[in-house]
């Protein structure tokens, strides 16, 4: 019943969010949109189990990016309104028509593979999960779940999460590289 | 033989020495290279006579033969042997080649290393599909040719030359790249039945398709050989290729390149697919009979003295697809020498108007008229091709014609009837293009002091002058040399035939010695029954 | 209704994911574009928390952790290439940004 | 005997050297003098050739050469044949006769040419005896040759030659053309012979004449009860090359153009040798053709109308070598007509003789217009006699020979043609028609070669004066002007060269008859009917004995019909000689009298036609309603044959340049069209990039909801 | 599962590791060295060769390593081998080009040695997580490569496209891998393998499927998710257009083998339609619309889509005919398409972009080698012996016609038609014309050798190409296939 609550209330305001984010006239209210909707996604997470991942979500997005996002926006929104200019050969509608059918097609999709109680699923060789949550009686959830994180992390997925690091360095570099005036 | 174990090589290869040799002689020196290229097409000649002495006429196999791996792992090999038609198709290939190398020694004066390299490299290009008894390896030589000529007829080619290369170029690849799908489908046939990935031609030779597999793999050679002979409704880069091509180009591409196709058919679809070639024979012939009278037609209404004795070749083109495709072993052997002779006669008329071309840059035979007076010897040579052209007896075309047609009468009296037209029509127009070029008086200021043939451009015709007559009154080491490929090719396409050499083995005399009655050879012999 | 399914997780992403989609095709200002991507990674962070809570299977929250460091990586590449992009074109019109067509 | 394949060789190194080498460095006498001299020795030898056959026992030897064809396996009618030709030629009596009359004639004419052609220039004059040795050589080919093959090379090779021949003042338009007609004409016919030819193998599985006969003569005869069989199929296709060879009709429009030639090129190929290649080609396949008498019916029919119509349109010609030339057109009709009734003996025999007149004939004409400066309009002469005695003498016994009056040759080969056709019984025609037109046609014969004869040595001179202005009236020879541009000095008899050998062929033209006296002399002449009994061998499959069939006629009888046909030859003279000699204004009066032709004649208007008609398209064809018929009808059929072969090359010119390139380029147009469209669909905006990749995904996933 | 990461992961991730490192030093060598123009070159060419040796030395090897996110096996070998080669290609022919742009080599080498290294994981991963991140490095090196010349707009708008659609496809290609996730519950291809095989097919796996069709066709440029390649090709610098062109479409073609041939063999019947209609619609789409374009860039661009549909073909087949033939191309495709930028590269003068048709007149009076050099290379993109191209055609041939995709081999023979048209076109440019424009061109040494590698490439291969079908077989059988050639008859 809570549970129901929750989620509902959640995902009302996410996708209310995520509405005003593509639809807010200028580029700084949404960005303020956006950060508020991460935080939500965030506490999502934090219902479905997931505290370590909400509490980057929150530290990564809303506290980097979507600070990013704002220096970025202050910097080019100074001069003329971006949008004025609309190319007459791109119609939104069509791409909004479009998006709107593929999610139509999604939900139905859901609906029938749920109802058919999903194949995939019951036939599930992969349910065997490679990782499963352990159970940690004492101690705070969140603490649990980021220690069983932190140990696959840096066993079974430590080449990935090696390039991974390589692929921040790329970007750091990629980043500067591309915003100095000069070489 | 094994002394001449690496003999095909060495033809083979001859051409493309002379051609890296050029690769580093300096672009300025232009005599050194025409020396340099002509001596290497006339090496190149001289090494291919032994394939006429030491040929074994009575071997029914491939001979020569020589075989490495190639890719293994799909089973291509380097397997290279000839028999009767390649010989004749080789040594005819290594003649024109001298014979092209040594005409344009002053007809090109731009980009002059450029283009020996080019001739040279398409000359081995021809020769290696000739030799090739791997399929792939044909395959690749086939389209090896391609590129040369193009860049021949693209860069030493008159006004249009970009069209028409280009238009040669995709219309012969078209076809091509079609045949290859139906190489692929005989090469994975072949493995379903033997289990073994190979090109071997001669292991085609033996694989027994189904007929409807057969039907659709013949159509797919058909296009690609098709297109090069080219068959009537396949023709229309010919002109174009020719009219723009220089007089070499024109030369090789009338004397060899179109003799790919018609090979391609003897070698490669009628051994391979008889019931294919059965089922398409009706078509062929209608195509070839189109193309005999229609060609003839079109070259009677030109303007253009190279593009009527394109349209010629076209005609005669179709003549040597009907007497291939009566399926009889006359007309196969006419087929074959008839191609011979279109290389011989349509070489050398390409060669005539390329010298007054070289002295007046212009082909309108309105231009010219009243030559002979001019240029006794010109005309006389040109008289002797025109006949040999129209098949006249005692001359190379002759041979040819009579074998065809009578190879064609006995199977389907109303084609011979129509190719025979062909006879009134060739007379026609070539007569007609005689008389407007050579007779009369000269009335173009232009004509009146050109100078009759140099010793050079002379030279050029003794050759092919001399096998016009030698085919014609002599033709018998030819034919001999044709007998047991016919033979095998027969063998194929008619089940119940009985070679020659096989009643020459058990010791019957080899049928009809001397002129006389029918002479019954021991087993039913058929020419293509129908 | 009241009890929450699997399906109910996937159809939010794929809302989300969708809304994220429209925004990519109908805005103009190529940082609003920049932050629909935003919403179309956390449509697909979501479906993944959402299953790997539902399989008990912490393979998807590695997943999302790599997720959300290509977004953050993304992010600074995608600002610096608007930065470069302003300095020349004085705009940040995704309309204008068509030199390079057939 | 073995060597006679030297008889064609000799003419062929002759022609060699002329040709390779002569050109540039012989002398004119000596370019002559060689040519002559080869055929001099083929004479000889062909002599001996002739003299060791009448030696031997069965009159017939083969000698082969070498294998042309080696033997290749090839279906025939019944069952397995093997296709093979070789180089052999066969002595038999026909081909020994041929072989006289080709070298004998050939080598006279050879002579007179080194006379006729002195004008020329160097260069040329090597050329010309080139050629006219090597029309030897195929004409000898042709006669020795002893398979179809062999001899089709001859056939053909006479064609070329005399396509060089006529065109041998090729700066001439008027000659070329002639020269283009006179081979597609032929090439034409051999259409028809190739087609016999392949017949023939597939009939037979041989080409050897010999074979073929044997093996026909086991064949039942094709008469009408039997129906019309492959052999009658074989002899028809046959016969239509011999029309073309042998102008008949309708193939025999191109033998008039012809005389554009030198006058010996019309002596030796357009009336002795050449055009009797066809009538020589039926007496060899006679075996075929008796098994095919409804063929032998059409060959008749053909041969005496051509004569008529011939001999008719010879009438009024003005031209002297166009009388000349349609009356050898007449005269191969009777030849023709005598094949067709059976007597190929009559043929040959009668082939022979008007070898002699006809070959007289022309050189006697040669030897005129070479007097008259190239004169060749009869109305320019008259009363030449008292200038070239021996040419007005010769060409007299010829034409008296042709006419008929015996003892001179023609008397006695055309009243043997004619008595066969008297008995013959026809097979769809009723008797005796053959008989009345060969009667009708030999009267004027009789007529239109006196009238030649008289209106060219009789009467008064009407040519032009001989001063210095003489240049005036040459019709249309502007091909050679400077060579003769030098003043004129009056008909003049001609040099040596020429009239010796017109007195040899003289000689031949009076006695060369004798040879096939009739039965019925024998009380005065004991050796009746020898070139029958010598020829008879030939005419008959060596196997099969066919008795001679018996003159079943009284002598009397025969007797009459002799008379009769003289009394008629005679008739045409007297008429010519009263028309032309005696009261030349005979003509007018007839005009006022009787309509037709000769109002159309004496027309100022036509001559004016006949003389634009000698410049544009020769003078074939003027006599009245038949100068219509024939120009529209028969000639109109072959040059709208020409036309319509024209018209349908450029049509399919014009197909080939618009449709079946215009479809390549079609396609290629599609692409280019299809690249802008979608070149234009790259719009540089990234939202429709955008859209096309949602898109996809779209239609994807809707085929998935779909497919399910 | 296996317990996390072993002392001998170490030794089988030599090659990355030598990337890494290299890739690290080349910025430490830029910063610190004087003339480091020479020094970063040498040091990332140095890095590359080791790499290579290093990949080479596994020749033959077939395990999984780290807990199974990474296969060394024939197949990672070869790709890798491929994508290290036009990686060396592709430096070589920069220096000069980098010169004229005026631009700092530096992180330029280490972005290409970055992008380098993502493409060995993707050439090696056997798990979602693994290949994602791969993708993902590779990508984004290249958003800041395709942005390098910062002063040029078009090479702004070319970032900017690519980064764009690169992350609206991401989004795609995630959803899809997610989806699996869901289907699965497993990241690795083999469990998904398992894990369908069987059980029959939900429309949830259908639709990820057609995601992750969509996701990887943005990566290989297959219509209709092509549209970005024309213009970022356009605006690149021209030697990361050459690699984007190889390298990139070398490693997302592993990358697809790997998913659909390993992961999803049970659905094969699925995915072979989609490929069967991206592969058709590419090729003929590719090669019309080169037709007439007159930017040679922008031409090799549509080129190299239509050459994507050519090797969609193996994928289609699915055999190991089908991938063998996959990597042959591939691995040909290397020399004939650097070569021909590396040519149009050499072109970019002071004065000349070097880009436009017209650049390219009279070039074979000017330099005949590199004439005859492009000649080969647009010879062998066109499928004409005795090139390289000619062979890889062959193959492609060869595993339609033998799983009987007969139709789609015709639709491949008349495009490979089409294609010479426009291929021709640059050699009548470069042979029949001779005005020529700008300055006059010069010829760097690592120019040269790419030159000399490329033709010398592109010519062996067509003549003798057994090595290389060697290996590819190998390799292919090693790996399987999802329709085994046996089950064809």
């Amino acid at each position: 019943m809570a549970e129901a609550i929750v989620f509902w209330t959640l995902a009302v305001l996410i996708l209310g969010l995520g509405i005003l984010v593509i639809s807010a006239r200028s580029a700084v209210h949404s960005v303020l949109f956006l950060v508020v909707n991460f935080l939500l996604v965030a506490v999502l997470y934090v219902t479905l189990s997931a505290e370590f991942v909400a509490v980057i979500q929150v530290l990564v997005y809303a506290g980097g990016i979507v600070v990013l996002y704002l220096f970025v926006v202050m910097l080019v929104n100074l001069k003329k309104a971006p949008e004025r200019y609309a190319d007459p050969r791109r119609v939104p509608w069509s791409g909004t028509l479009l998006a709107g059918a593929v999610l139509a097609e999604v939900v139905v999709i859901g609906f029938y593979s749920a109802l058919s109680d999903d194949g995939a699923r019951s036939a599930g060789g992969g349910l065997g999960a490679d990782t499963p949550f352990a159970d940690c009686g004492a101690g705070s959830l969140v603490s649990c779940n980021t220690e069983q994180l932190g140990w696959v992390l840096y066993t079974s997925y430590l080449i990935p999460f090696e390039l991974a690091s390589m692929l921040l360095l790329v970007a750091m570099i990629g980043a500067i590289v591309l915003a100095k005036r000069h070489w | 033989m094994s002394n001449d174990s690496s003999l095909l090589s060495l033809i083979l290869f001859t051409p493309l020495v002379g051609a890296l040799v050029l690769l580093f002689v300096p672009k300025r020196q232009e005599d050194a290279i025409r020396w340099i290229a002509n001596i290497t097409v006339a090496v190149g000649f001289l090494v291919s006579l032994p394939l006429w002495f030491r040929y074994d006429s009575a071997n029914p196999d491939f001979q020569f033969v020589e075989r490495l791996p190639w890719i293994p792992s799909i089973g291509a090999e380097y397997f290279l042997g000839v028999d009767g038609f390649s010989v004749l198709l080789i040594l005819l290939t290594t003649l024109m080649g001298v014979i092209a190398v040594l005409s344009s020694w002053t007809a090109i004066q731009m980009r002059v290393k450029e283009y020996y390299i080019f001739l040279l490299m398409l000359q081995t290009g021809m020769i290696g599909a000739f030799v090739s008894l791997d399929f792939l390896l044909f395959f690749l030589f086939w389209e090896v040719m391609l590129v040369p000529m193009y860049f021949l007829i693209g860069i030493w080619g008159s006004d249009n030359r970009l069209y028409s290369a280009i238009k040669f170029f995709l219309f012969t690849l078209v076809g091509s790249v079609v045949m290859l799908l139906g190489i692929l489908a005989v090469y994975f046939y072949n493995h379903s039945v033997t289990g073994v990935y190979t090109f071997d031609v001669t292991q085609f030779h033996q694989l027994s398709i189904p007929a409807d597999m057969q039907w659709w793999i013949f159509l797919a050679f058909f296009l690609g050989f098709a297109v090069k002979v080219p068959m009537f409704p396949f023709h229309t880069w010919l002109p174009d290729a020719h009219t723009d091509a220089p007089t070499a180009g024109s030369v090789i591409l009338a004397a060899v390149l179109l003799k790919m196709g018609t090979y391609g058919f003897i070698r490669f679809s009628l051994p391979i697919l008889p019931e294919g070639t059965a089922a398409f024979v009706p078509l062929v012939a209608a195509l070839s009979i189109i193309g005999i009278v229609y060609g003839a037609l079109v070259a009677m209404a030109q303007r253009d003295w190279k593009r009527l004795v394109a349209y010629s070749s076209v005609s005669h083109m179709g003549m040597v697809m009907l007497g291939m495709f009566a399926l009889t072993p006359v007309g196969i052997t006419g087929s074959i020498v008839q191609q011979l002779n279109h290389g011989i006669s349509t070489g050398a008329l390409f060669l005539i108007v390329g010298i007054v071309y070289e002295r007046r840059h212009t082909r309108l035979i309105s231009e010219y008229g009243g030559l002979s007076k001019i240029m006794p010897v010109y005309a006389a040579v040109f008289l002797v091709m025109t006949m040999s052209s129209i098949g006249l007896p005692t001359l190379n075309g002759f041979i040819g014609e009579i074998l065809i047609l009578q190879g064609v009468f006995v199977v389907q009296k109303t084609w011979a009837f129509f190719a025979a037209s062909g006879i009134v029509l060739g007379a026609a127009y070539m007569l007609w293009l005689y008389q407007r070029t050579m007779f009369g008086t000269v009335d173009n200021p232009k004509n009146e002091n050109l100078p009759d043939l140099t010793m050079r451009e002379f030279v050029t015709f003794v050759p092919l002058l001399v096998l016009a007559v030698w085919i014609g009154l002599y033709p018998k080491p030819f034919l001999d040399r044709l007998e047991t490929s016919v033979d095998k090719v027969m063998m194929r396409v008619d089940s119940d035939y009985t070679p020659r050499f096989a009643v020459v083995v058990d010791g019957g005399a080899p049928a009809g010695v001397a002129a006389g009655a029918p002479v019954a050879i021991e087993a039913p012999v058929r020419g293509g029954g129908r | 209704m009241l009890e929450i399914t699997p399906l109910h997780y996937s159809l939010l992403s794929a809302a989300l994911f969708m809304i994220g989609v429209i925004g990519v095709l109908v805005r103009r200002n190529v940082i609003i574009i920049f932050m629909s991507i935003e919403l179309i990674l956390n449509a697909v962070n979501i479906n993944l928390i959402a299953l790997s809570d539902q399989l008990q299977d912490l393979a998807g929250q590695v997943f999302v952790v790599f997720v959300i460091a290509v977004a953050a990586a993304e992010a600074a590449v995608g600002l610096g290439i608007i930065i470069a992009f302003y300095r020349n074109k004085e705009t940040v019109n995704i309309d204008e940004i068509q030199i390079m067509r057939w | 005997m073995d060597s006679i394949w030297l008889i064609p060789l000799l003419p062929g190194i002759g022609a060699a050297l002329n040709g390779l080498v002569g050109i540039r460095f012989f002398g004119k006498r000596f370019a002559g003098l060689l040519a002559s001299f080869m055929m001099g020795w083929a004479l000889w030898l062909s002599l001996v050739a002739f003299v060791e056959l009448l030696g031997t026992e069965e009159r017939f030897h083969q000698v082969t050469l070498a294998s042309w064809i080696p033997p290749i396996p090839l279906e025939t009618a019944d069952g397995v044949g093997s296709f093979t030709v070789d180089w052999s030629f066969t002595l038999d009596p026909l081909s020994a006769m041929m072989l006289l009359i080709v070298t004998g004639i050939g080598f006279l004419i050879h002579i007179y040419s080194i006379g006729y052609i002195e004008h020329e220039p160097r260069g040329g004059v090597a050329r010309f005896f080139c050629y006219l040795n090597l029309f030897c050589f195929f004409m000898l080919t042709l006669v020795l040759g002893s398979n179809f093959l062999v001899m089709f090379v001859g056939w053909e090779g006479v064609g070329l030659c005399s396509y060089l021949l006529i065109g041998y003042w090729y700066q001439k338009k008027s000659a070329s053309d002639a020269g283009k007609k006179a081979f597609i004409v032929n090439r034409i016919g051999d259409w028809g012979f190739v087609l016999g030819v392949f017949l023939v193998f597939f009939t037979f599985g041989t080409l050897d004449f010999r074979a073929v006969a044997e093996a026909a003569s086991h064949m039942p005869v094709e008469t009408a009860a039997v129906g019309f069989g492959v052999i009658s199929a074989i002899c028809l296709l046959l016969f239509v090359g011999a029309t073309g060879k042998s102008a008949q009709i309708p193939l025999y429009v191109w033998l008039p153009d012809a005389m554009e030639g030198p006058t010996p090129v019309s002596a030796l190929i357009h009336a002795a040798t050449m055009v009797t290649a066809g009538v020589y080609m039926v007496c060899r396949n006679a075996v075929l053709f008796t098994h095919a008498p409804m063929v032998m019916e059409i060959v008749a029919i053909v041969g005496v109308l051509t004569a008529l119509v011939a001999a008719t349109i010879g009438l009024v010609q003005t031209d002297i070598k166009r009388v000349l030339a349609y009356s050898t057109v007449s005269q191969l009709g009777y030849m023709f007509l005598a094949t067709g009734v059976g007597a190929f003996g009559a043929a040959a025999f009668h082939l022979m003789t008007h070898a002699f007149f006809k070959a007289l004939l022309f050189l006697g004409s040669g030897s005129v217009i070479h007097g008259m400066n190239e004169e060749q309009d009869m109305r320019r002469m008259g009363g030449l006699r008292q200038y070239m005695p021996v040419t007005a003498l010769t060409m007299a016994i010829g034409a008296v020979a042709i006419a008929g009056i015996p003892p001179f040759s023609g008397f006695f080969s055309k009243d043997e043609i004619l008595f066969r056709t008297y008995l013959h019984h026809g097979v769809f025609l009723p008797d005796k028609v053959l008989w009345g037109l060969g009667v009708v046609t030999a009267m004027l014969t009789a007529f239109y070669m006196f009238r030649l004869i008289n209106m060219t040595f009789f009467g008064a001179y009407r040519g032009p004066a001989w001063a210095h202005e003489g240049d005036d009236g040459h019709g249309g020879d502007d091909g050679h002007e400077q060579d003769h541009g030098h003043g004129w000095h009056g008909p003049h008899e001609s040099p040596r060269w020429m009239t010796i050998p017109l007195v040899v062929l003289a000689v031949g033209a009076m006695f060369a008859g004798f040879v096939g006296v009739p039965i019925a002399f024998e009380a005065l002449w004991p050796w009746t009917a020898e070139i029958e009994h010598f020829l008879h061998p030939s005419f008959v499959a060596e196997g099969a004995h066919a008795a001679e069939e018996a003159h079943h006629m009284s002598l009397l009888g025969e007797l009459g019909l002799m008379a009769f046909s003289v009394l008629i030859a005679m008739g045409g003279i007297w008429f010519a000689y009263r028309n032309y000699v005696e009261r030349p204004e005979a003509a007018e009066q007839m005009a006022a009298s009787l309509a037709g032709p000769h109002r159309v004649l004496t027309n100022k208007y036509y001559v004016d036609e006949l003389y634009d008609a000698t410049v544009v398209r020769g003078t074939m064809g003027s006599a009245g309603g038949l100068w219509s018929v024939d120009r529209r009808v028969v000639d109109g059929a072959v040059n709208g044959a020409g036309w319509t072969t024209i018209a349908a090359s450029w049509v399919s010119h014009v197909l080939d340049k618009y449709v079946v390139d215009g479809l390549v380029n079609l396609i290629a147009w599609i692409c280019g069209e299809a690249s802008y469209v979608f070149r234009r669909a790259q719009t540089g905006l990234i939202q429709n990039y955008a859209f096309a990749t949602l898109l996809g995904v779209f239609a994807f996933v809707t085929w998935y909801l779909v497919a399910r | 599962m296996p317990a996390g990461f072993t002392a001998a992961d170490f030794y089988y991730l030599l090659p990355e590791l030598l990337l890494t490192g290299g890739a690290l030093l080349v910025l430490v060598v830029d910063m610190l060295l004087p003339r480091r123009d020479w020094a970063t070159l040498g040091m990332t060419l140095f890095t590359l060769a080791a790499t290579g040796a290093a990949v080479v030395g596994f020749t033959g090897v077939d395990t999984t390593i780290s807990a199974g996110l990474l296969a060394i096996d024939g197949f990672a070998t070869f790709f890798k081998s491929i994508v290290i080669l036009s990686a060396l290609l592709t430096v070589l022919m920069s220096p000069s080009y980098l010169r004229v742009e005026a631009v700092r080599p530096g992180e330029y080498y280490f972005l290409i040695l970055c992008a380098t290294l993502g493409m060995l994981f993707m050439a090696s991963g056997v798990d979602l997580i693994t290949l994602f991140i791969g993708l993902e490095t590779m990508a984004i090196s290249f958003y800041i490569l395709a942005g390098y010349l910062k002063p040029s707009q078009r090479s702004n708008e070319a970032s900017v496209k690519y980064f764009l659609l690169g992350g609206f496809s991401l989004g795609i290609l995630l959803y899809g891998m997610s989806l699996f996730y869901g289907a699965t519950g497993t990241t690795s291809l083999n469990g998904i393998a398992e894990a369908l095989a069987g059980g029959e097919r939900s429309l949830t796996v259908s639709l990820a499927l057609v995601l992750l069709v969509a996701g990887m066709g943005f990566k290989i440029a297959a219509v209709p998710f092509h549209m970005w390649a024309p213009d970022v090709y356009e605006g690149a610098p021209t030697p990361v257009t050459a690699y984007l062109s190889v390298g990139s479409k070398a490693a997302s073609f592993a990358m697809i083998l790997r998913i659909f041939i390993e992961g999803l063999p049970s659905l094969v019947a699925d995915w072979q339609v989609l490929f069967w209609v991206l592969a058709a619609v590419t090729m003929t789409v590719g090669n019309i619309a080169a037709l007439t374009q007159s930017n040679t860039k922008r031409m090799l661009a549509y080129s190299s889509i239509a050459h994507a549909g050519y090797i969609l073909i193996g994928v289609v087949a699915g055999t190991e005919r089908g991938i063998a033939a996959a990597m042959v191309y591939l691995w040909v495709y290397i020399f004939m398409q650097l070569g021909a930028f590396a040519v149009i590269a050499l072109l970019r003068r002071q004065d000349v972009i070097g880009d436009e048709l017209k650049d390219l007149s009279g070039l074979y009076l000017r330099k005949p080698l590199v004439a005859v050099a492009m000649l080969i290379f647009m010879l062998s993109l066109g499928g004409i012996p005795p090139t390289a191209g000619f062979m890889g055609k062959l193959w492609l041939f060869s595993a339609a016609i033998e799983s009987g995709f007969v139709w789609l081999a015709v639709i491949f023979v008349v495009n490979s038609v089409i294609s010479l048209y426009f291929y021709y076109r640059v050699i009548v440019f470069m042979w029949l014309k001779d005005e020529s424009v700008g300055s006059d061109i010069v010829i760097s040494p690592a120019m040269a050798t790419a030159l000399v590698i490329a033709v010398v490439g592109s010519l062996l291969f067509g003549l003798y190409p057994q090595v290389l079908f060697e290996h590819a077989q190998v390799a292919a059988d090693m790996f399987g296939s999802a329709v085994s050639t046996a089950a064809l008859r």
